[in-house]
């Protein structure tokens, strides 16, 4: 019973494809993988929208959107409806084509990383056997459509905010990507849908997740941070950074290309996240031996959800680091550590189990985070400072 | 197996002409990204999922941007002149078309040409991986090598002559 | 160690966070329509014209002597005095306003022509849901819309009323001493000049 | 614009071209924020001319809010002027009623009496308070903090102005002091209330340091970036958190004692650095300190008259004369300086004020640090149009 | 599907990448030129390498692997080279950056 409840949409789908002829079997059975997405994801969206916009409402000691269907959880339907019917503006001289191309080749790019991530239990949409360097490989397209946008609109501050966000997100590629070579280096394989079942056992009731490692935890860290800032969120978020680039690269977008670009920010956030579950967190696997009898999609929305959560908390706390700290930080603090943690997970493969490989692993992560981190404090002479009072 | 390559085929050539026929320097680059793209699209009905990634990863996602990089950096968004020159045109496509005729002659001429899709090869991620640490470990070095040196040299090629900040 | 601040700060939002759900200190939002705080005392918007009884034009208090026309600091005061005179609350012919509008629009609610006013005749409303359709006339009120009743007064400004009250009724006590004094010694007629209190020196 | 900017912009301006010697006119951006945008505090423009993410050169442009008060307060009598102050820097209306009834006493020779002193005192404390609360939520919430510290420094703020509203009748516009003390007495329980508001403000302060005092991202985005140094914070005039973050202690209720400022026991907090950290620091020192203020003055407070029976509502006309009155507002020193010609309006109306002359510094502070920054330093001189504009 | 194919749509690709090479007066697009040139060539590895006798070998694969690295490295130093140009001469434009007479 359990059983079919995990497998329940598999095998709807199965059933579903062995009702057409065979010859269209095969796109019937493509489409019954990709339409689920392009619908769920959406409509993920739309609640996490609102979602936000309470967590942050609360946060800051407010109510947030409460005045549309039952406590504001209509509130996305309301501004689907505005962004739908507002007057889509094109400046005079922008670009009109590429413009236009920007929003739906960014939506595209971010679709198209959902493919491989494993939602649950037999259920991705592409398991291949090269998944995360595919995923990697179409989130780098994100860049052109950023940059895309923000020249064609022919703006200033757009143009200011697509190198920003160009800059800020090839920087951050590379630490995100090195900190996801220490998973790919302990499950040997690129393929998702493996890295996922080789966290899915148990010792105890303990799960065989990544993150419970030394460097899988510092991975896992490390691969949140360069995860935050390639999907432009808070303190990350200065390609957007509203008090000193308006809107950074949408400025001059309006309506619904607008929403597009809203809808591909929070998009990119989810498979990001998805790709963190799945790298670190076990993807669909339960955290506990006792709880494999919840469906393994509700663990990975779950997490999801735990993740989106996360980030809206940070939103709600830190202020925008500024450009040349942004760099600072990939080149100086994110990339040495992702070196560092790599080398980490080598001798954790090469060492034997016990206590001494804990050791040995943390000692190797930890000090350099604490040398590094207080290098650049000290680098910049940052410290709470003390003050002298006059009569 | 023959639509899927004459799609792609037909928008890999029109990017790559478009790329190189473009006054705009941006569509330029936004063309052979679609050429690129096309090309990512060849290997993977080739079969060459890791290579196909591979070129969205670095063609896509690192030398298109860096190039619309260099172009705004060198303000070369306003159209670029066509070499003016008749003679130069005439001798350009003299040796254009004389190499374009060559390679297609020998295409043509070639029994290798004619040679069917054999059955796909069973190749993983993991063979390339071995193949690399094992067989081709030095080139893979030398690029190591080769990328490292370019790195260092890129930087300081583009590096402002007075001071070193950015 | 780095992040330390940054964790600090979270688990403030954090406690705030939750706090929004259990302590009214901390979630001190009020859903306005629904929801009304009680208006302060003191609280004023635009200048309204108090009338005695129950006619607006025979007990209107104002004699258009146009002090705050004058003091009006964005002049949104508009007097126009009228030709003929009208007795007053205390029986005295006085002049009244023909014409008296304000235009709400331009006034910026500070209360000086209250201060000004030696006949407590004007006074601070607090009704402040005044947003109208119509551009230029309907926020240019006449005199009849200015007119409310002295009990709207006392109903909105309790304390500040009773002291008017007081200084009314002394203002009529004086008066009334005055014509009693005035019938006394049989004098024509009582002074039209009404005493103004305190420091009524002509503008 | 004074001898001393003159000069000073001259200063910029060779430090701009010596920013952008060797750069070709096409790689820099000229970029001009404002008058709509979103962190230049209302309707004010900078020109910037950027090379890469760095500013270059910098002009402040301001006027976009100029409304002739000066010239209405010579064409109104002197009490209509009174709420037109309110409408000067409208985050802090009492303190500007406080300048300038300052000036008119001043002017005219009228005494205070003692309980309208105190509550000139609390009213102006309780103003500093949400005025400096709300601009350092301000301050971090143009670093992209999303509204968060902004947020709990308005619920704070909040309640500051339902005291006011309920003293005053207004929540901003108070106008609220008079020629000769102030207009209405505090209603019942009044007192009480402003008590517990003071009281639960220290544990706001608390919380606000425990959000972003140790931040690194803030401390990395403020400390070090826009020094002022105390040379040229004294030559160019700058006054209020700005000055003394730069080190110099200059506080008009130390110096002047004006008001019944003497029989506090406060002390001024004092910077080392002067940059935006120091000024958001000192600003959240100087709350502790307004605090310590409240509370003497509330636990002091007598009973007595409010209003000088001397000071005249109607027809109001000091001898003729001049006389400047200068407060320390949240903001810096804001002065009134009055002539009278014997009539009833002012010959002269004329205001100093604070944000104005510290926008001057923000050419100095801004050229060569990043766009980021630029965003940082305009928060933190802490200005507000209608002040600047006037 | 014939090898003709991909080896016509090769032999097209580098004929317009040397075409824009020659023609083109722009040293960024000239680069382009020569970046598509060299995708030719890596069209026709793969397309031999799917095509030869033993796949297995990866022969094919690996090169383009290594080519693509290549053309990384080619594209950076490349275009760091153009900029350190136009700093110098202010135009990218070929015609006028001739002092080698090259």
């Amino acid at each position: 019973m359990t059983e079919t409840i995990d497998q329940i949409f598999v095998i709807l789908k199965h059933w579903l494809v062995g009702h057409v002829p065979t010859a269209v079997e095969p796109i019937v059975s493509e489409l019954l993988s990709v339409v689920p997405i392009i619908l769920l994801f959406p409509l993920l969206f739309a609640l996490i929208t609102v979602m936000e916009r309470k967590g942050l409402g609360r946060i800051q000691n407010r109510y947030g959107p409460n005045r549309v269907g039952p406590c504001g959880i209509l509130q996305p339907i309301a501004d689907g409806i505005k962004t739908l019917t507002k007057e889509n503006i094109v400046p005079h001289s922008a670009d009109k084509v590429v413009h236009l191309l920007a929003p739906l080749l960014l939506v595209m790019a971010t679709f198209l990383g959902y493919a491989v991530l494993p939602v649950g239990r037999n259920m991705v949409a592409a398991n291949m056997d090269a998944g995360v360097l595919f995923f990697f490989a179409v989130g780098s397209m994100t860049e052109l459509s950023v940059f895309m946008a923000g020249w064609s609109s022919r703006n200033k501050y757009s143009l200011l905010g697509a190198m920003r966000a160009i800059a800020q997100m090839i920087s951050y590629e590379v630490p995100l990507i090195l900190s996801s070579v220490t998973v790919i280096m302990a499950a040997g394989t690129l393929s998702t849908v493996s890295i996922v079942e080789q966290q899915s056992g148990y010792t105890g009731i303990f799960p065989h997740w990544f993150v419970f490692t030394p460097w899988g935890f510092a991975g896992f860290v490390l691969f949140m941070i360069a995860a935050t800032a390639e999907s432009n969120r808070s303190p990350f978020d200065l390609p957007e950074g509203e008090s000193e680039l308006i809107a950074g690269y949408y400025t001059e977008y309006s309506g619904f290309k607008f929403a597009l670009f809203f809808l591909a920010e929070y998009l990119g956030m989810m498979s990001i996240s998805g790709m963190a579950i799945t790298l670190f967190l076990g993807g669909w696997a339960a955290p506990l031996s006792f709880l494999t009898w919840i469906p393994s999609y509700l663990w990975f929305f779950g997490k999801l959800f735990f993740f989106i959560a996360g980030f809206i908390w940070i939103r709600g706390t830190l202020p925008r680091l500024r450009m040349d700290q942004l760099m600072n930080f990939a080149w100086k603090f994110m990339l040495p550590m992702a070196l560092i943690n790599l080398v980490t997970a080598g001798v954790w493969r090469f060492m034997p189990t016990g206590i001494l490989r804990w050791l040995v692993c943390s000692a190797m992560v930890v000090a350099p985070y604490v040398l590094l981190g207080r290098g650049f404090m000290l680098g910049k002479r940052l410290e709470k400072r003390t003050y002298r009072f006059a009569d | 197996m023959t639509l899927p390559f004459t799609i792609i085929a037909a928008l890999t050539i029109a990017g790559a002409v478009a790329a190189m026929s473009l006054r705009n320097l941006v569509h330029c680059v936004l063309a052979l990204t679609l050429a690129f793209a096309g090309l990512a699209g060849m290997y993977l009905l080739l079969g060459a999922q890791f290579v196909g990634f591979a070129q969205i990863l670095v063609y896509i996602g690192a030398i298109a941007i860096l190039t619309v990089f260099a172009i705004l950096l060198t303000r070369g968004t306003e159209p670029d002149a066509f070499l003016d020159l008749p003679s130069a045109w005439v001798s350009n496509s003299v040796i254009v078309a004389a190499v374009f005729g060559v390679l297609v002659w020998a295409v043509h001429s070639s029994p290798l040409s004619r040679r069917t899709l054999p059955p796909p090869p069973q190749i993983t991620v993991r063979q390339i991986g071995f193949a690399l640490m094992d067989r081709f470990v030095l080139p893979l070095e030398v690029i190591g090598l080769l990328l490292t040196a370019a790195l260092i040299g890129a930087v300081i090629l583009a590096m402002h002559e007075k001071q070193a900040a950015k | 160690m780095l992040g330390e601040g940054i964790v600090r700060g979270l688990a403030e939002t954090a406690r705030n966070f939750l706090g929004s759900f259990v302590s009214k200190e901390r979630l001190t939002t009020v859903q306005f329509p629904e929801e009304r705080l009680p208006q302060a005392e003191a609280a004023r918007d635009f200048p309204f014209l108090v009338y005695d009884g129950e006619d607006w034009q025979a007990g209107m208090r104002c004699v258009a002597c146009q002090i705050c026309e004058k003091e009006c600091p964005p002049k949104c005061i508009f007097i126009e005095k009228s030709k003929d005179k009208k007795p007053d609350a205390l029986g005295r012919a006085q002049f009244y306003p023909a014409r008296f509008d304000i235009d709400v629009s331009v006034c910026m609610s500070c209360q000086i022509c209250v201060e000004v006013c030696p006949f407590e005749a004007i006074k601070m409303d607090t009704a402040f849901e005044l947003s109208t359709d119509d551009r230029f006339g309907g926020l240019l009120w006449d005199r009849q819309k200015l007119a409310l009743s002295d009990a709207h007064y006392h109903a909105i400004h309790p304390t500040d009323a009773a002291h008017t009250d007081e200084l009314l009724a002394a203002e009529k006590a004086k008066a009334e001493a005055r014509t009693k004094a005035a019938v006394a010694k049989a004098s024509p007629a009582p002074m039209p000049q009404p005493p103004a209190p305190a420091a009524a020196n002509e503008p | 614009m004074s001898s001393m900017t003159e000069t000073t912009s001259a200063a910029n301006d060779e430090r701009s071209r010596k920013l952008t010697a060797g750069i070709s006119e096409g790689q820099l951006l000229e970029v001009s924020m404002g008058p709509h945008h979103p962190s230049t505090h209302g309707v004010f423009r900078m020109d910037v001319v950027l090379d890469g993410e760095r500013v270059v050169k910098l002009k402040p442009v301001v006027g976009y809010l100029h409304r002739n008060h000066e010239k209405i307060g010579e064409n109104n009598s002197y009490l209509a002027s009174m709420p037109y102050t309110d409408r000067l820097d409208y985050l802090c209306s009492l303190t500007n009623n406080w300048a300038y009834a300052l000036a008119v006493e001043t002017l005219a020779g009228i005494d205070v009496p003692e309980r309208a002193q105190y509550l000139r005192v609390i009213t102006a404390e309780l103003t500093r308070l949400q005025n400096h609360s709300s601009v350092i939520g301000f301050l971090v919430q143009d670093m992209g903090a999303s509204g968060t510290p902004l947020m709990y420094a308005f619920r704070e703020r909040e309640k500051i102005l339902d005291l006011f509203e309920s003293l005053t009748g207004s929540r901003m516009m108070c106008n609220y002091m008079r020629f000769g003390g102030c207009r209405i007495d505090l209603p019942a329980g009044w007192l009480d209330r402003a008590k517990k508001v003071v009281a639960g403000f220290p544990q706001f302060l608390d919380e606000y340091e425990n959000l972003l005092g140790t931040n690194e991202i803030l401390m990395a985005r403020t400390q070090g970036i826009g020094a002022l140094s105390r040379e040229l914070a004294i030559n160019a005039g700058v006054t209020g958190p700005l000055l003394r973050a730069s080190g110099v202690n200059y506080d008009i209720r130390k110096v002047d004692k004006y008001g019944i400022y003497d029989r506090f026991d406060f002390k001024v907090p004092l910077g080392d650095n002067g940059d935006v950290y120091d000024r958001y620091m000192i600003r959240i020192l100087e709350m502790r300190e307004s605090i310590k203020i409240l509370d003497q003055a509330m636990c002091d407070i007598p009973p007595g008259p409010i209003m000088d029976p001397k000071a005249k509502i109607r027809g109001f006309r000091p001898k003729a004369g001049e006389a400047y009155g200068r407060i320390e507002a949240p903001k810096g020193e804001l002065g009134f300086y009055l002539i009278s010609d014997g009539s009833g309006n002012p010959y002269r109306y004329r205001v100093r004020p604070p944000s104005f002359v510290n926008l001057t510094v923000l050419e100095d502070m801004c050229i060569g640090n990043y766009i980021a920054d630029t965003i940082a330093i305009l928060g933190s001189i802490d200005i507000v149009l209608g002040e600047v504009d006037r | 599907m014939t090898l003709a194919g991909y080896l016509i749509v090769a032999a097209l690709l580098f004929a317009v990448g040397l075409a824009g090479a020659l023609t083109r007066r722009n040293a960024i697009l000239v680069l382009i030129g020569i970046e598509l040139m060299l995708n030719a060539a890596n069209l026709n590895l793969i397309a031999f390498w799917r095509y030869g006798r033993s796949p297995e070998a990866l022969t094919g694969v690996l090169f383009v692997i290594f080519s693509i690295g290549v053309a990384a490295a080619e594209a950076a130093v490349g275009l760091a080279m153009i900029i350190a140009i136009y700093r110098h001469y202010k135009t990218t434009n070929l015609d006028y950056i001739d002092s080698m007479k090259g």
